[in-house]
């Protein structure tokens, strides 16, 4: 790397951040040049987030520099990121769930007339923003009320309505569907012209090469490369974010060969209705069988597998379990029949976010579980969370780290492992992947073949319809609640139009 | 791709019924059941009069609910105000005009509301805590400035000023004037609360303290501006008990707490912040109240009292709930 | 001997009263902090935040193992009798004021509970037009299963049934707190504006009537009820109540620990019940009604001396020098409290 | 799977001090304080009599921590415990058997308890609000059943017994039998919340009641029982406080919600759920005893020991937050 040019440059030099005994940053060394866009990957934990707030004033690294035009901070605080027009979206929503959608998307920033508040205008201000993003939502509506997508949508507006010159979107579409995905990098893309310099993290690497001029790979919280997209291949990218033996085996996976056959029906809904979107859908999912969920964010596939599992109520319709009909489904009777739900929003619904890996391992197997003692034992909570922290290569420092300051991408794999070891018969994975490295993915999607290959039934909902495509035997397309079509065998192009049309 | 449509967005406006309805609707129904069974109850003079005397405990429950809204509670207040009232009565007593008593007492409120809010910024705990002991603090020091003594001015040239005859109801007026008062206190505040830029960063702190601070919000000032303020309001309570009641005892404010709280909770503010409702808490402060008279007014008898007085609470916060409910499902 | 003379000059005596921050109960304590100075005895004075009998219990037991020679407490609940009784086994002798507590096993100082409501309720019935009165008679009880107050409604309510033609209303439960004391009374009076006398048991109670009288400008309706505060007083000045009986907190205070140096320096065994008469005091607007023959006094001392804590010693100098240096004389039994 | 990547876990295991450290150390300075001015407060037969006189308040605090941990709070344990007694009190004084006597007291609180728990499901109220009306019911109930009367058995038959003997120390013991007990409940206490599924899933719904749902912990279910369990251990007070001091008084219990809170709340324990430590309850409980009876001890006159509490309040605090803050520091 070279330090060659000074102004309209961002480099940041030495900057390390230790958190306990992690080394989140290790002396990374990095330049970004104005008005243009730059990625950043790396492995779940490697202190992308972490630079990205180092940068954005919300952590302050224990040492190094950053120079921004010219200027060296040898910090940055909330107040002057401000001042330099630094705006960051942050991978953990930060939002406030009881206030409304306008409130939200102007944090401290709203607009007075006199000394009140000047709602008229911020409307004003806050519609073009949030059309250009295609976010149609009630901005009187309480932002707990919305769907993760639709939140992760606003954090995305409140950052762009501050017309920042340095714009940090940290993992900006992982809860995103398609359309709004390439919405969102069409909006990045025009603006280096606007005069903003956008850093872009993302484990999407196809919107990595879509959307960046220079991408930059991060291990261990250093600097492996960083390089014009020009230069680069997909291969070497995962190579440099992977180390170059797991990037072989990756490049190995191959298709689901099992096509199942013949399996009993795990599940069957018919003609299911719920209070919300949901207003006539029917699938089943076989023993054996990886069956996907495709649809547009508000089309009710982002509410399904969480009705199916019990955690929202149903209004008709029947939900049948390898033949048994569920009466009054529910969350614990889901548990008691071993169907397992790694939920969508992982902070609200998935962690406990204050209590420590150990006990989040055992969430379900303990709490949720009936079976086995009624004492626990610490030995027996440590000896699970051993196992599924190796199982899915949790990067923590140790076991009685809150999960929440656990990296996002090994937040989710807390959820997936403690759903997973109540060894489930059904598993809902409802948009498992987000925010995961591509190892830990192509991991899951192994683990997911074999789930299914042992004879469970998977229902796979994803916000990446790459995924859906490579990974289920079948994919239920749905529309305005109403499951529309059933496909097997198609391509991504394909599959998106059916979703959109 | 796909920039083929740009809808236009219809951000519905959908009619939506205020959140202190439910309250609203509690507090109607308990006032016609007491009307039903004692229609004097009904009588515009005695409802005024009732509401004036829980005007003190209703403007509290005002306040109370900016630091609920935060995220923390104040179990200081009564003492506050019993203190507050105890040296502005002192400086009336010893000669002090008596509107520069009155700003004595208010300043000595918020200089004790800022008092907490500072210990629980510098001690990093929550209020709760802190107030458990300056809670303590500031009614010890009221029976040490009074030697355990109530506090009456009796002297006609202070017993005949303007204060205490507007407040101890000797002046004419249709509405009482200390319910005049509060009703323009709850005005302030609730503009306050909503509208100004001081009360969006008491929720948002309530709502995500974390959020707050990496907007920029300076957390820590706000919080001890809002103990300021809630003690300055508790001065304010003082002084207007003084004034209402001529006298401060010792005990004054020492049985608030609950019922001030109450007050705000059943107005629909919760305790886990981020959320607050001014005017619910005034009608909070009404059913507490309602309730309370109503017993006696009904002519229950003092054994049975309390037990009619828990059942009734039930009852409301039941009612309130039903149609929060409702509200919500049809909303 | 030297020996005595010395303990003499040591008596540490513990006083406990079941609330601080109370103006009646501080006249009682400072009475007390009179005798003490007076017999040149230390004086230890605590007592609970809040009135509850396990926490004055509590406290008894602290101030006991902290070394005194004598403790003199109030006792408004049953649960404090084995706790205290343990003490007096154990050799600190006690004596009771204000609160009586059947069972425990020492002399009690304090009013005739039941005769002082029968004096209350007469002297409302006499205003109102004596047997024959016919109408509603308020009754607010501050504070429902407080042994004193029940004793004292049974006396207003025993007198009241004098008069057939009384129909009484309550008691209501009107709580202590001096601004939900107000309001109840409010209320009452608004639901039955036709009464004829508002009886309240407790300190807030004349200066609430009083205060709700004025408010609804209402001329007609007697107030009565207890203690001499200076909100009460100052009621009965102005003629928005109408009664008030006094406890002699004077001598509620000042005779426990005169009792208490007395019998331990002359090796006196006190531990076993006893009633000393503390007197009831009767006071309207225009007579003030003294026990013990103490000289009278006109409304003006009265509230002279609720202010004056010389103007109070003085006064009671008489009783000092007779019926408390004679209080063994004085003694009756237990029984005499409630009759 | 990923073999060459799999690092071999090491489960670091540092030495930690436990998290009662801070408060145990606040006491201890305490004690060392009062000791120092009044030696004969550390007699180990005084120090026992005052934890004997605290028993009562520590067991509410250790079982409150179940409550706080789960996110809630009860009004109303004070007079659950109030009523549990005045039933057992009257049931011996009907003649019925003690030991019968002492579990209807116990049953009576277990229902109440659970009484709150099934409102505060159905209603979907946080159990604040719930115990807000419930308090009253249950005090209006004591009161009834007593007509407002102390309850007091006084028959040498019922007093006799061995029930009254032990737990008012007529029994020869170097332990007050009351604290033995206590301690033992604690353990019990402990073991449950931190070593059973039960305890588990109550730290679960307070952590994150929307993810425990999700996770098939059975929330209402879990709800209903720790409230059950909150009035049956407010019971077991109740029942213990009758046979300690041999009576129960119509306002006996009505002062405890404080004290019992901040034990809790001082030990340790934080009011917003998912954590919760039960030993830290009893070392409050002892803070709050100690200073009771310091200031008393010391001979503190009334007038100042409310101050003198308050500064006291927050010394200990200090100290606490400044050993825990330490601890975080330098683990
Ligand atoms: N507040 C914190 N306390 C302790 N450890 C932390 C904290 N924040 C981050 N870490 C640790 O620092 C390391 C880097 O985390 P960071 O969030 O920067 O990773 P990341 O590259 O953003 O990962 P992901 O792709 O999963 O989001 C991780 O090991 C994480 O556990
Ligand atoms: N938004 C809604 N609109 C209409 N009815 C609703 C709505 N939400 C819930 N309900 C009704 O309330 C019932 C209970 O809802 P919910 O599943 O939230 O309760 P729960 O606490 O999970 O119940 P349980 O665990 O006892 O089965 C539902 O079965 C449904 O009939
Ligand atoms: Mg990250
Ligand atoms: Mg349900």
């Amino acid at each position: 790397m070279s330090s060659a040019s000074t102004h309209g440059v961002i480099s940041v030099r030495s900057l390390s951040k230790r958190y306990g005994g992690v080394q989140a940053l290790d002396s990374l060394d990095l330049d970004l040049g104005r008005n243009m866009v730059h990625a950043i990957v790396g492995e779940n934990g490697a202190g992308k987030s972490t630079f990205m707030k180092i940068l954005s004033g919300g952590v302050i690294a224990d040492s190094g520099t950053i120079e921004i035009d010219g200027v060296i901070y040898p910090q940055i605080t909330v107040s002057l990121a401000r001042e330099l027009g630094i705006g960051i979206m942050y991978q953990e929503l930060r939002l406030f769930q009881h206030r409304d959608v306008l409130t939200n998307l102007f944090p401290d920033r709203e607009i007075r007339r006199g000394m009140f508040i000047a709602r008229k205008e911020m409307e004003e201000i806050a519609r073009p923003v949030l059309q250009a993003i295609g976010l149609k939502v009630d901005l009187y509506a309480t932002l707990g009320d919305l769907a993760i997508s639709d939140q992760q949508l606003i954090e995305l507006a409140r950052v762009m309505i501050e017309k920042p010159s340095l714009l940090i979107l940290d993992e900006p579409t992982s809860a995103l569907n398609a359309r709004e995905s390439e919405r969102l990098l069409e909006l990045v893309r025009q603006l280096p012209a606007q005069g903003t310099t956008v850093v872009y993290v993302s484990h999407r690497l196809d919107e990595v090469f879509a959307v960046a001029n220079q991408i930059s790979v991060m291990r261990n919280g250093s600097l492996v490369f960083s390089r014009p997209t020009t230069e680069l291949d997909r291969l070497t990218v995962i190579a440099g974010i992977v180390g170059e033996e797991k990037s072989e085996r990756i490049s190995r996976d191959s298709k689901h060969s099992n096509v199942a056959v013949g399996g009993v029906n795990l599940l069957q809904v018919e003609s299911l209705k719920n209070f919300g979107q949901i207003r006539d859908i029917s699938l089943t999912v076989r023993a054996g069988e990886i069956v996907g969920v495709a649809g547009l964010i508000g089309s009710g596939a982002d509410e399904l597998l969480e009705t199916l599992f019990g955690a929202k109520p149903i209004s008709s319709g029947v939900i049948t379990l390898e033949g048994k009909i569920q009466d009054s489904p529910s969350t614990q009777n889901s548990v008691k029949e071993k169907v397992a739900l790694v939920p969508a929003d992982r902070k609200r619904v998935g962690l406990m976010m204050d209590r420590s890996v150990e006990d989040n391992f055992s969430h379900v197997a303990v709490g949720g579980h009936t079976n086995g003692t009624v004492l626990i034992t610490k030995a027996g909570l440590t000896a699970r969370a051993a196992r599924l922290v190796e199982r899915f290569d949790v990067k923590t420092e140790n076991l009685d780290i809150r999960v929440g300051n656990l990296s996002g991408g090994n937040q989710q794999k807390v959820v997936i492992g403690k759903w997973l070891e109540i060894n489930p018969r059904l598993v809902l994975l409802d948009d498992p992947t987000r925010g995961v490295d591509i190892g830990a993915k192509s991991e899951l999607f192994r683990l997911v073949r074999e789930m299914a290959d042992s004879g469970k039934g998977v229902l796979f909902r994803s916000t990446e319809i790459a995924e859906l495509t490579y990974l289920c035997d079948r994919t239920y397309v749905i529309k305005n609640g109403v499951t529309t079509r059933e496909v097997s065998d198609v391509g991504e192009a394909e599959l998106i139009k059916l979703i959109n049309e | 791709m796909l920039t083929e449509f740009t809808p236009v967005l219809k951000v519905k406006k959908r009619f939506k019924l205020p959140e202190e309805t439910s309250v609203v609707i509690a507090l109607l129904i308990l006032i016609a059941i007491i009307g039903a069974l004692r229609p004097t109850f009904l009588k515009p003079v005695n409802l005024l009069n009732l509401s004036a005397s829980y005007a003190i405990a209703a403007l509290l429950a005002g306040c109370i609910v900016f630091l609920l809204a935060m995220g923390e509670i104040d179990l200081s207040f009564g003492w506050i105000l019993n203190l507050s009232a105890v040296l502005a009565g002192l400086a009336m007593i010893a000669g002090v005009p008596i509107w520069i008593s009155v700003f004595i007492g208010i300043a000595a409120g918020t200089a004790m509301g800022a008092l907490n809010g500072v210990l629980t910024v510098v001690m990093r705990l929550p209020l709760i805590i802190v107030t458990l002991g300056t809670a303590s603090i500031f009614q010890g020091t009221s029976l040490i400035s009074n030697k355990s003594g109530s506090v009456v001015p009796t002297d006609k040239e202070i017993t005949g000023h303007i204060f205490f005859r507007a407040l101890g109801g000797q002046i004419d007026s249709p509405v009482p004037i200390i319910l005049i008062f509060v009703v323009l206190a709850f005005f302030v505040l609730h503009l306050t609360l909503h509208k100004t830029r001081f009360g969006y960063r008491i929720l948002a702190i309530g709502s995500n303290p974390e959020a707050a601070r990496l907007a920029g919000i300076p957390t820590k000032k706000i919080k001890i501006q809002v103990c300021a303020l809630m003690g300055g309001v508790s001065g304010v309570g003082g002084v207007l008990f003084l004034g209402f009641r001529g006298a401060v005892d010792p005990s004054t404010g020492g049985q608030m707490l609950l019922p001030v709280v109450a007050a705000a909770i059943i107005g629909g503010t919760p305790l886990s912040g981020g959320a607050g409702t001014v005017w619910g808490s005034l009608f909070g402060a009404l059913i507490v109240g309602v309730i309370g008279v109503g017993v006696v007014f009904i002519g229950i008898n003092a054994v049975w009292g309390t037990l009619v007085t828990g059942l009734v609470i039930i009852f409301a916060i039941g009612v309130d709930q039903i149609v929060r409910v409702r509200k919500k499902r049809f909303k | 001997n030297s020996d005595e003379a010395a303990s003499e000059e040591e008596l540490t005596i513990g006083f406990v009263v079941h609330v601080i921050g109370n103006p009646f109960i501080q006249q009682i304590i400072d009475a007390a902090e009179m005798a003490a100075a007076d017999l040149g005895v230390t004086i230890k004075v605590t007592g609970p935040a809040g009135a509850e009998g396990d926490a004055q219990l509590v406290a008894v037991q602290n101030i006991a193992a902290s070394g005194v020679d004598g403790i003199a407490t109030s006792v408004p609940s049953a649960s404090m009798v084995n706790g205290l009784n343990e003490i007096i086994e154990s050799g600190i002798p006690i004596v009771q004021f204000n609160g009586l507590g059947v069972g425990v096993n020492a002399p009690y100082v304090g009013e005739k509970s039941v005769a002082s409501g029968r004096i209350l309720g007469q002297m409302v019935l006499d205003k109102i037009g004596g047997t024959s009165a016919k109408g509603k008679v308020i009754v607010g009880n501050c504070y429902p299963g407080f042994p004193v107050l029940e004793n004292r409604q049974k006396g207003v309510l025993e007198s009241l049934s004098q008069a057939a033609g009384i129909k009484v209303v309550g008691p209501s439960d009107v709580k202590v707190d001096a601004a939900a004391n107000f309001a109840a009374w409010q209320g009452l009076l608004a639901a039955n504006s036709d009464a004829l006398a508002m009886v309240g048991l407790c300190a807030p109670d004349v200066e609430s009537i009083g205060k709700v009288n004025i408010a609804a400008k209402n001329t007609k309706t007697i107030g009565g009820g207890y203690d001499l505060t200076v909100g009460n007083l100052e009621a009965l000045a102005n003629g928005s109540a109408h009664i008030s009986l006094g406890q002699t907190p004077f001598i509620q205070g000042y005779l426990p620990v005169y009792m208490l140096v007395d019998s331990i320096r002359k090796k006196i065994a006190i531990n076993k019940a006893g009633f000393v008469d503390a007197g009831t005091e009767i006071v309207t607007a225009t007579s003030v009604t003294e026990p013990f023959d103490l000289p009278a006094l006109t409304f003006a001392d009265l509230q002279a001396m609720a202010t004056s804590k010389e103007k109070t010693r003085s006064y009671y100098e008489p009783v000092v020098q007779g019926y408390i240096k004679n209080w063994q004389e004085n003694l009756k039994p237990i029984s005499d409290e409630s009759s």
